[in-house]
């Protein structure tokens, strides 16, 4: 992990609210595994409002250009900041945080809900280059992530896609996906996406006998492990449950563990 | 800073002596092994730890931080897993990197502080100080911060310092009051020092789910916002000669832990910082030694203060 | 807003009932005069005067202003013209524009509150409410302010009620510990709302000539950087259902509106922000009835709370 | 006065840490006297730090083209952002603000120390459209404002440049330039510049039957006499002072009657 003034290279507006930003970074291509994010300052030059970094996850690095990526969605005052920013621009940057993680299974089923495409994405991309068979769930609400499609096809995985407005893919929403469970009997699940369909999920899988892993998100300040702010209830034996660190403790934990309130 | 030139940092606080007026405020920082990872902590003035009770806490339920305008708003609810812990965990390291940390410790009533100190007895020649998280409830004064009570700040704090015979400090709470009586009586406890202030009591909601921002509700404000009202406690404080005082309260930059320096304060704690710049503590140092030199001021015990008169 | 669809804005607290729930806070609107080269002032729920006193006040020495992260330090020391200049110049404006302030006195002991009260009996009807500036100095305690004592809260309170018959608002002061006595005291003395929060105290220094920023030296802060702290101390009040409050501090435009009057403030204060864009207060009104709209939500009077339940 | 956001139609450096603002306004252009000034938002869009509006001399105003313009110094963060906006941004300008300087006389002397010669310029130009006789002395550290020069040679009116550091100008203060203070007799001086320059003028200037107007500055909060922030301390009777806003009561106020601490 490391803390880097980093040059964008491009910063597009690829949906409503929907932007890709890859920088140039060595340090994070060579670094960072799936399930990692970093950490962003999203303040002006000399400003100290807003506050507080912004965490995202990776989407992709390029290794041989040195080009990492995430995908985000503009929503309060940091991710506005950071959608003005242009190439050439330098952004500060911390990471790669958060635990690798690293799919022992062969038979991989990932699912992806609005933005929890982004780490999912790197997931994937990893998952094939260890010769894994890949599936790919992906939810959407509309057809905002039209463009997204285009990478998830360069995969070359077999995918849905679920839509719950239009025409563009399934009419639905992700869980449909698994209407025939059966099908993905030993896959090892990793899921990233709003707390309600990791709810919905969590219920779905309840009886399954799949490995689950959920990717979750918090509120941070530190993001190194250092404040506690970022917990997640987990359960830890029958009646009993702890806090435990989305930054440094996770982000991935066992869905079947999460206690959503 | 081997160097002839470059000034002296060495500031002294009672008992205490630090070899710069740079330290990490509790709970920011953890025990500093993170950091670690960045820079030598261990240039630090001291590194004040996350403030540990006698068992363990599980703190409060999520959203535990939320944003608020050049601050942040925390209800972390002082999760930790015991001195224990601290002693088996977290002292054998620090050790190991000849780091004497100030250890923060709090408790429900006095027997819990009590109790804690007599588990530190063993250990104290490697701890610099014991500082007491008095913004913590009293459960015996019906969940009142017990800084609220000079009597009790008293008692506490002579507790603390006869069992364990080193370096007591006091952290006190700007949300209950006469601060100076606070001060007066961690003094008369028999306090080296004081570290001012801790978070304001803040809060905020969400104007569509009509939901607290907190899973608490109630949170401690901290960062730039505070600056002013921290620096405020600090100089009247210090105006009033009480105890030697360590500064904290939105500190930034070195340009702020100056401010806080000449308003008084014999050492600076630095806490929000550190989460947005994992080198904000060290790049303090730096800082107010490189507006020494150029001001040509040899020591810094010379700007201590230079504000009051 | 005639159109039939639009929210019904009216609030009421104890006998005061406003047009909307927004209102100006006292300083940081004068008489509205000036503001209404702007807009129509008389379009906002009420309009809060500069607090006035007995006699004719210099103020602080400047620099009165000082900016800090997200908030603004001032030391105005009340600068005022007496209460006659309030009489004599003001109010007769404000007739001819229909505008029935909220009149903000103060004094340096209960005697004043009687003296400047003995002046506003005939003009009783021209003025919505009083409101009793007890953030400052009892020079009779020693110089701590008014509300660090709940029984002279009441006592002043009671005695302006007695001789005015009118609504009578006490503003609290953060600074004094107990917000709840204050509150308490005020409602016992026959107040109908507590205005709720004055400034923060809070100073800076400039680290090259090692003065104060302020010629005073303390100051009061204000702005966005006290919002939580303000909803704290608003919050706090409400969920004991004390006494109806007017929440203020750091609200900058509707959505902060929207967040104090879901902690359960009756009506809301507009200050600092009036500063920033002058039509703040105005925008803010149209905002609360947007978001009401929006949410279908007929009557303002169904969000004030909602977020304590 | 109106509040509006204007379009920056030019926004250069024009020497170390000194740039010209010029923005489109007719109503700035039609409604701006010498002496007035105008309060400019400094924070990005949606940002509320830095948090209070600063104030601006206006320079000069083109009424053909209706462009106004400002002289200023990058002091901290909020010129710095200013400085950092571009032609075809839009700022938030309230203005004019403060009274407008009205000479009388036939005869004015116009002093301007630094950055004080921003509302002097735009008197000066003043004065020539009423067909006074005018003479300025301007005082400068060093020759960041050679390029500001080119504007006062422009004015065609007679003028000196004092410069305390090399060789562009008369070396020395600008108060050097009133050696000779019989000259200026029945002149009506205005002067705008830092707090030691005017001090110097007040003592220089006591026995002088000289009337003298300065043009004060104070940190500011309102601007429009609201808030009482921007007092200065001035003589009224023989042993009595009271503290009179800068912003609603001056910018102008006799040099002879301020109180400097
Ligand atoms: C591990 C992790 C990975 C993430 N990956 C991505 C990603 O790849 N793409 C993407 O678009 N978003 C991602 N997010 C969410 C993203 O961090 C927030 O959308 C962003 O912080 C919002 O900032 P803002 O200033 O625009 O919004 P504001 O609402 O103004 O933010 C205010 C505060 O809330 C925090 N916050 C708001 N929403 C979230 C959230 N969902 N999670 C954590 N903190 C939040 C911010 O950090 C900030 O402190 C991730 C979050 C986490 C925790
Ligand atoms: C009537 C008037 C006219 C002015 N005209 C000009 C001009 O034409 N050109 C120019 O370069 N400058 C002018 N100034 C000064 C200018 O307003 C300040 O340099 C500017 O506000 C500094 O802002 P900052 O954020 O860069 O600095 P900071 O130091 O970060 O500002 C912090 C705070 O101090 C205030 N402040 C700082 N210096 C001054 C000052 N000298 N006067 C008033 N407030 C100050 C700011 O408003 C702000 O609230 C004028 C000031 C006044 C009062
Ligand atoms: C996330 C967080 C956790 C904190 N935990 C503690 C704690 O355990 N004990 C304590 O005495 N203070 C704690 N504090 C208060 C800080 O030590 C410090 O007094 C306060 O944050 C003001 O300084 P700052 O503005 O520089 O952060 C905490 C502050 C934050 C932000
Ligand atoms: C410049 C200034 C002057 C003020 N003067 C008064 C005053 O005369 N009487 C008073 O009761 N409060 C006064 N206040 C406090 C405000 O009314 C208000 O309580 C406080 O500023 C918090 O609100 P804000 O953050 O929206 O400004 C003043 C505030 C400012 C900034
Ligand atoms: S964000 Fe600080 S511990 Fe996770
Ligand atoms: S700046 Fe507010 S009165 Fe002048």
């Amino acid at each position: 992990m490391k803390l880097a003034n980093v040059e964008i290279i491009n910063n597009n507006r690829i949906g409503d609210r929907l932007y890709k930003l890859e920088f140039f970074s060595p340090y994070i291509c060579k670094m960072a595994s799936p399930g990692q994010f970093i950490n962003i300052r999203c303040c002006g030059p000399g400003q100290i409002d807003p506050l507080l970094r912004r965490p995202f996850s990776i989407y992709d690095t390029d290794k041989k250009f040195n080009v990492a990526t995430i995908l985000y969605l503009v929503k309060g005052r940091g991710t506005a900041n950071l959608s003005r920013l242009e190439r050439g621009n330098m952004i500060d940057v911390c990471g790669p945080l958060g635990n690798p993680v690293q799919p022992t299974a062969d038979k991989i089923l990932l699912i992806a809900g609005g933005i929890g495409i982004a780490p999912i994405h790197f997931l994937a991309k990893h998952c094939i280059h260890s010769h894994k068979t890949v599936y790919l769930l992906a939810g959407f609400k509309d057809q905002n992530y039209m463009l997204v499609e285009k990478d998830i096809m360069r995969l070359s995985i077999d995918y849905s896609i679920y839509c719950e407005q239009n025409m563009w893919a399934n009419r639905g929403v992700v869980t449909q996906g698994l209407h025939n469970l059966s099908r993905f009997q030993g896959y090892h699940i990793y899921c990233c996406g709003p707390v309600d369909m990791l709810k919905a999920l969590q219920k779905k899988l309840a009886g399954a006998k799949n490995q689950v892993t959920a990717l979750l998100e918090e509120r941070m300040a530190c993001g190194i492990g250092v404040c506690q702010g970022c917990v997640q209830k987990i359960k830890n034996g029958r009646d009993s449950y702890s806090y435990q660190k989305v930054c440094s403790q996770g982000p991935a934990f066992n869905l079947m563990e999460v206690l959503f309130e | 800073m081997s160097d002839a030139s470059a000034p002296n940092l060495e500031v002294v606080l009672g008992d205490i002596t630090l070899s710069n007026p740079v330290i990490s405020c509790s709970g920011t920082f953890a025990s500093g092994i993170e950091y670690g990872q960045f820079y030598d902590v261990g240039a630090l003035g001291a590194v004040t730890t996350k403030s540990f009770s006698l068992q363990k806490r599980q703190g409060n339920p999520p959203p535990r931080i939320f944003e608020t305008a050049c601050g942040m708003l925390n209800s972390i609810g002082l999760q930790n897993e015991g001195i224990d812990d601290f002693l088996n965990n977290h002292l054998p390291v620090l050790k190991e990197r000849s780091i004497r940390p100030i250890l923060s410790i709090f408790g429900e009533n006095r027997t819990e502080f009590e109790k804690i100190s007599a588990q530190l007895t063993d250990c104290c020649r490697y701890i610099a100080a014991v500082e007491l998280n008095l913004s913590c409830p009293n459960v015996e004064k019906g969940g009142m911060a017990f800084c609220a009570f000079p009597e009790t700040v008293k008692e506490v704090t002579a507790t603390v310092k006869k069992m364990l015979n080193i370096p007591v400090i006091a952290k006190l709470s700007p949300n209950t009051g006469r601060m100076d009586l606070a001060a007066e009586a961690a003094r008369d406890g028999g306090a080296s020092a004081v570290s001012v202030i801790n978070t304001l009591v803040g809060t905020a909601f969400d104007i569509h789910t009509c939901r607290p921002r907190l899973g608490n509700v109630m949170g401690g404000l901290s960062g730039p916002a505070i600056k002013p009202v921290a620096l405020a406690h600090v100089y009247k404080l210090c105006v009033k000669k009480i105890i030697p005082v360590i500064g904290m309260g939105g500190i930034f930059d070195w340009e702020d832990a100056v401010e806080f320096l000449i308003a008084g304060a014999s050492a600076v704690g630095i806490g929000t910082a550190n989460f947005v710049d994992y080198f904000a503590a060290q790049k303090i140092v730096d800082g107010i030694s490189r507006y020494l030199k150029e001001k040509n001021i040899d020591h810094v015990k010379k700007i201590i203060g230079k504000a009051l008169h």
